[in-house]
């Protein structure tokens, strides 16, 4: 059976930078974990949760995303009446500006469905996971809006959003980018309201001259309306930092960590392409800890590392704790250590790349080394 | 718009008695190859790369698994509003109804179906063949020489001649003899199975086969022998590329291993013709911490932690540490426990090998109570969804049947086809 | 994801025999329907807005036009990664073959397309009845009874129930006795062939009937009635909308007429319960300078030159000037020339009516000729694709078949079936 | 067999002016014959042309034309790798602003084709008809570029761009809303040239600073290449102004016309829509020479008028010589003549607008009047 809610992904977060890679591309569009992409698991997660009318904000950059997305068929969302809507900014004809603000066109958006709510996600958080929950938690604590988020055990990194919650769980303050926290609570932006309050808010907020959407919006509403919180216990990687995005490609690694995020129960979709079988050649080679995909032509040694579609490692060359994007050529010889190389990018016979822990080399989109 | 210049009939129909249990739920063209495939895909991907935009599939034995797979052909790009592919199974008219009788008689009762595109040109193709070719350039062919029927041949070896039907053709290419399987062959080009008619021609050669009560309404053995008796315009068009006929276990075998082995004659990763096949949603394939890999193809979903050498890896493939798989190939979902050892065996789809199942040409102590005619050259097969339970050994040459979950209930049992399950996914 | 919670299965392989030339060369589901729609589109629109996303629909008979129209459902919202609409024709396994025996034969036959679903729910629908029903609703109402077997009631008139299977139930809805055409019912709740089953117990109960020697393996004769004799919890669920069963000629032509005079009734305006349809490429349709129409429905590529009143007139039919039609049904692509007099008609598909045809109830001078036992109430009937020469004057209750072109040739002749073009075009 | 070309079809023309049709979407996208909007019949001609790879740039208010294209369905143009490309603008993170020429995106899909030639149509003019002749023309005439045009035989009406040819054919003279054009030749912009000499063409304005792109331009190059045209007979609608666009409606009543647009030869494909069909209600009323459409409800009178989908009209209303939109309701008892009444329209009971032949009263979308 259908759920009564419709979704809206937010492509963009213009608080969050992932060093070069997210430059060509929107942050739902930066890829990960070999053949998918950042918005393949919260457009997943909301198909899994029975949700079929899901919009996606995009205000710039999105020729990529919407390449991706396309009709919408890999998430079964090509529908006739439902489905996957593009909700681009619209552009004016003589000044060739946005001549709409970008909360209108959520607003046309969520006006033209007619699920009772609405269930909004941002890009900058990977999990798998049914969306369920949250609603029924919202149901049940009839609070004006629920929002997802967790308790961080690392190290605090910024930009984090951290929330106060009363004994309640209402939350009762909001920080951003605080130098020292109080709380260990990390909002997700994950959070579900009635469709009716949202156009409220909307409307409200477009009346009062704020063009600009975000989930962190609505959380500041927390002394005019009752936000409630869900905490999440289960594997969620926060990609707000490009070391945050690093760790976490690395962390898929892990077996564990593989299966949570890729299980029978919530399968994640994606585009698919028509790509050769992956092959590893005759030459003995050490091949150990890869998640490699499609396409790939493997002749050289390569240890702890993930490898989008397409990858060529070249004979005799180390690539080690390395994150590799579609179609990236790494020649004869070549030595690399904690990088990570946008698409199409071509490394040169014999080039060393040496990067750190806490601070991998990012090599841009289409650059020749 | 609706009217087509060429439209394709892929022959689909066939129950491939000659894989054995491979065949034994699926029709053949069903059957995966090369990792990411299904022998369906080729001429589906030929088809696509030479532009045809109709294409009708005649299905009658077990074809619930070939329809979903095919489902609208959107996979191949051949989900046309004007056209686009066909699943044409038997049925029932107010007249009565018959299963389909052979090859040409499965075309003749489409005659209202291919009528409906007004073509000039009907390609009639196996779909159990592996090759690309670009049927485009055969219809060109066929119209340069004003032919009525054009056959596909390929050179062969001299010594494997006998094994084919061979054309005996004129300066011009025109085909004067046609000899099924000569003892002593003239020529070494032999029929690949795929056709090209004339409309017309072929409308009325097979009204004419239909009205033979001696005829077997086959395309090889009837139809063409006929047109090339009454002296028809039969031409025979010289085709250079791969092409293998995958009908028994070791020519399937032969085909999966030319992959590694001949990357080359058979590209995969040629952009300008490419193979396409349905995509499953799966995750990016992996390689474990202690697994050792060399010359393997490989696709997504796989988890490969043991010794992999020589095979064909297939989606969703898992090979757990300290198992040794040798030139092998593993068709989707089938799980290989720790301690098995595989060397030239094929193990279909969602089959589950216990710890240390052994399967080798010379396994030292391995049973003959598998032996079967089907597999030659060392070759065994595990058929789809078993159990292949801890401690069986086979030799070489060895078929395990569904059949023997009722025979052998100690050595095999049944799995839940979970392919099912996977068929709908995407 | 590809688990399901309740699936449809459409029952679409029956003749439809008693509509006599409509479904000469198509099944019945595929007929055409209320200007822009064909049968089958009810019971799959019903799918779609009950949030059903896996339909298999079992064919037989002619399925070559209802195939090409289902196609892959997408006009439905049914073509799904997970699921969507199968075509299930029968098929020949390793272990022989065998057509459809009857609608419970049919379901047996594909227990393992259900079970691959795992659903807990299954839907079984008939592919000839015009009705609006939200199928989610009848489910959980299912659901909440704890019942086996669950089948939509409607409340027929009393002296109309002897032609209907009646339910006798219990003050809980539970059906205690089920009644098929009772002389003396004891109730006027008549089964609407919509039967929602708890899939464990109807595939135990068609297993059961299958093993039955003497079974005629349909629902309603035998599977149902077996299950309220063993004490199933077989429950009755009243419908309160419109229905109708439209296997004869005047209920077609009455359901088509329902639409005009009781538009409020069977709403296709509805914007949260729409009826879909698959719509083909026609430009808007048009009405000429000197036609006068009144209470009609009509749809794009239609052309109006001449007098229609009440009538129901489908995509691309052209009436000439100086033609009158009333009361009557033209299907898709039919001609109707000028001088042309048309009272209680049904033509078929791509049917030409030449100048001055004359068929109404009370013609003074018409032909006893053509007379039918399948049509009453002064309907006429002209089958597909025919050509009506000149001068044919039919008196109601007649009916005009292909076979009429061999009979009366000077009067009727075949007529090429441009639909199958049409079919391709969109 | 298909044809060695791709498609590329410029959504927007700056300088036409369609009153107020054109103001809420492209003018590709403004609606004509009913179900029907202009793109249909340059995108029918392409597929039935047999180009299987066609581009739509569209600068500015897309929305509307997005939602008619889809995803190219309609056209059987859904294709894996081929299909139906929408070129919109890229837009600046910072500034919102484009921050790639048109013409470089115009590039990248022109690059990223593999066909020898390529066809570039506007979107102010509607014919039915197979491009292959052009390209047969093209190949014959050995031009760099071959054009369509038409003969004018009506009244001369700005905006045109005249042309003048010299005895070969070849363009020797383009005029630009010339006052008193010396030659009837008036250009269409449809127009064929190799791939490889567009990209150059391309890149050589972009180079110079030049960010738009039009057909034009192209034509503008006739002192630097060969340019020669090949002229039209066949029906041909030319819409550049509004009196243009009203005459074209009108002459769709007359059968020849509209059975020379809708041939069974050219099929012309449109997005369609589940509508019931068209009712006419039981009331005797006058109904001549009208187009109308599924979904509609007639309970009034009408003559000579075009009625998209969903127009209902109400009793007792007399509606003439009029062009009604999508889902437009006329009120009982009001007359119209001379009107064109955009979508979703609401005119008020009783109310009477009375335009005149060669100047008819536009109604603004959504207004009620």
């Amino acid at each position: 059976m259908l759920t009564d809610a419709m979704g809206l992904i937010l492509a963009d977060n213009e608080r969050i930078r992932l060093g070069k890679i997210d430059e060509p591309r929107s942050l739902a569009a930066v890829p990960f974990a070999g053949r998918h992409r950042i918005i393949d698991f919260t457009l997943s997660n909301m198909v899994n949760s029975g949700i079929r009318r899901v919009g996606i904000v995009a205000l710039t950059r999105y020729k990529s995303l919407m390449d991706h997305t396309g009709t919408g068929s890999w998430w079964d969302l090509d529908r006739i009446r439902q489905g996957l809507f593009m909700i681009p900014p619209y552009v004016n004809m003589t000044t060739r500006r946005p001549d709409r603000t970008d909360s209108q066109s959520i607003i046309d958006y969520v006006e033209s469905g007619h699920q009772e709510y609405v269930i909004i996600s941002g890009s900058e958080f990977v999990a798998s996971m049914s969306y369920l929950p949250l609603l029924d938690a919202h149901l049940a604590n009839g609070a004006d809006m629920t929002m997802l988020c967790v308790r961080e055990k690392d190290k605090y990194s910024a930009p984090a959003v951290t929330i106060d919650v009363d004994e309640s769980g209402r939350v009762t303050d909001v920080l951003v980018d605080h130098p020292l926290p109080k709380s260990d609570l990390r909002a997700v932006s994950l959070v579900v309201l009635k469709r009716d309050l949202l156009l409220e808010i909307l409307q409200d907020r477009m009346a009062r001259g704020y063009s600009d959407f975000s989930a962190l919006n609505l959380l500041r509403l927390y002394d005019l309306l009752t936000v409630r919180t869900l905490i999440h216990d289960g594997l969620l990687f926060r990609i707000t930092n490009i070391a945050q995005y690093f760790n976490a490609s690395m962390a898929l690694l892990n077996d564990e960590a593989r299966h949570q995020l890729f299980s029978e129960e919530y399968p994640i979709y994606t585009k698919v392409k028509n790509r050769a079988p992956c092959l590893v050649t005759p030459e003995s080679l050490t091949l150990r800890n890869v998640l490699a995909s499609d396409g790939c032509m493997i002749q050289g040694n390569v240890e702890n590392s993930v490898l989008s579609r397409g990858v060529v490692i070249g004979r005799g060359a180390q690539v080690r704790n390395s994150v590799l994007f579609q179609d990236v050529q790494i020649s004869e010889g070549v030595t690399l250590d904690h990088v990570i190389i946008d698409k199409n990018v071509v490394i040169k016979m014999g080039v060393r790349l040496l990067g750190q822990d806490d601070y991998p080399i990012v090599i841009e989109k289409n650059a020749i080394v | 718009m609706a009217k087509q210049d060429t439209i394709a009939m892929i022959l689909a129909g066939g129950q491939g008695s000659r894989l054995g249990a491979l065949t034994d739920y699926v029709a053949k063209p069903a059957v995966p190859f090369g990792s990411r495939y299904r022998i369906i895909d080729f001429p589906l991907s030929n088809c696509m790369n030479s532009g045809i935009e109709t294409v009708g599939v005649l299905t009658q034995y077990q074809p619930l698994e070939l329809n979903s797979y095919i489902g609208n052909g959107h996979s191949w790009d051949l989900d046309r509003n004007s056209g686009g592919t066909f699943i044409l199974p038997p049925y029932v008219r107010q007249a009565g109804s018959t299963w389909y009788k052979g090859t040409a008689n499965s075309i003749y009762q489409n005659i209202p179906f291919i009528d409906s595109y007004q073509p000039r040109y009907v390609l009639i193709l196996s779909g159990d063949h592996i090759y690309k070719m670009n049927y485009a350039k055969m219809a060109a062919w066929h119209e340069s020489k004003g032919a009525e029927a054009t056959i596909a041949v390929i050179e062969v070896p001299w010594e494997e001649a006998p094994r084919f039907g061979i054309m005996n053709t004129d300066e011009n290419s025109r085909v004067v003899e046609f000899e099924e399987k000569p003892a002593k062959p003239k020529n070494n080009l032999a029929s690949m199975g795929v056709y090209c008619f004339t409309w017309e021609s072929l409308r009325e050669a097979l009204i004419k086969d239909e009205q033979n009560p001696d005829s077997r309404n086959d395309f090889g053995a009837n139809v063409i022998p006929g047109m090339i008796d009454e002296g028809k315009g039969v031409f025979a068009y010289r085709f250079d590329g791969y092409w293998k006929d995958v009908g028994t276990v070791f020519s399937l075998w032969e085909a999966n291993m030319d992959l590694l082995e001949r990357p080359d004659v058979m590209d995969l990763r040629d952009e300008m013709f490419p193979v396409f096949s349905r995509n499953y949603q799966q995750p990016s394939h992996y390689f474990g911490e202690n697994c050792r890999i060399s010359n393997v193809a490989v696709t997504d979903g796989a988890e490969l932690y043991g010794d992999v050498e020589n095979s064909i890896i297939s989606s969703n493939v898992i090979v757990e540490e300290g198992a040794v798989v040798k030139d092998s190939i593993l068709m989707p979902n089938t799980y290989i426990s720790a301690g098995v050892r595989l060397e030239r065996c094929i193990v279909g789809m969602d089959t589950l090998l216990e710890p240390n199942v052994r399967a080798t040409p010379d396994e030292p102590d391995g049973t003959e109570n598998f032996r079967d005619k089907l597999c030659s050259n060392g070759i065994t097969v595990f058929g789809p969804n078993l159990i292949i339970r801890e401690g069986l050994a086979l030799k070489g040459n060895s078929m395990v049947w569904p059949n023997d979950a009722v025979r052998v209930p100690e050595l095999v049992a049944e799995r839940y086809p979970s392919w099912r399950k996977e068929m709908g996914q995407c």
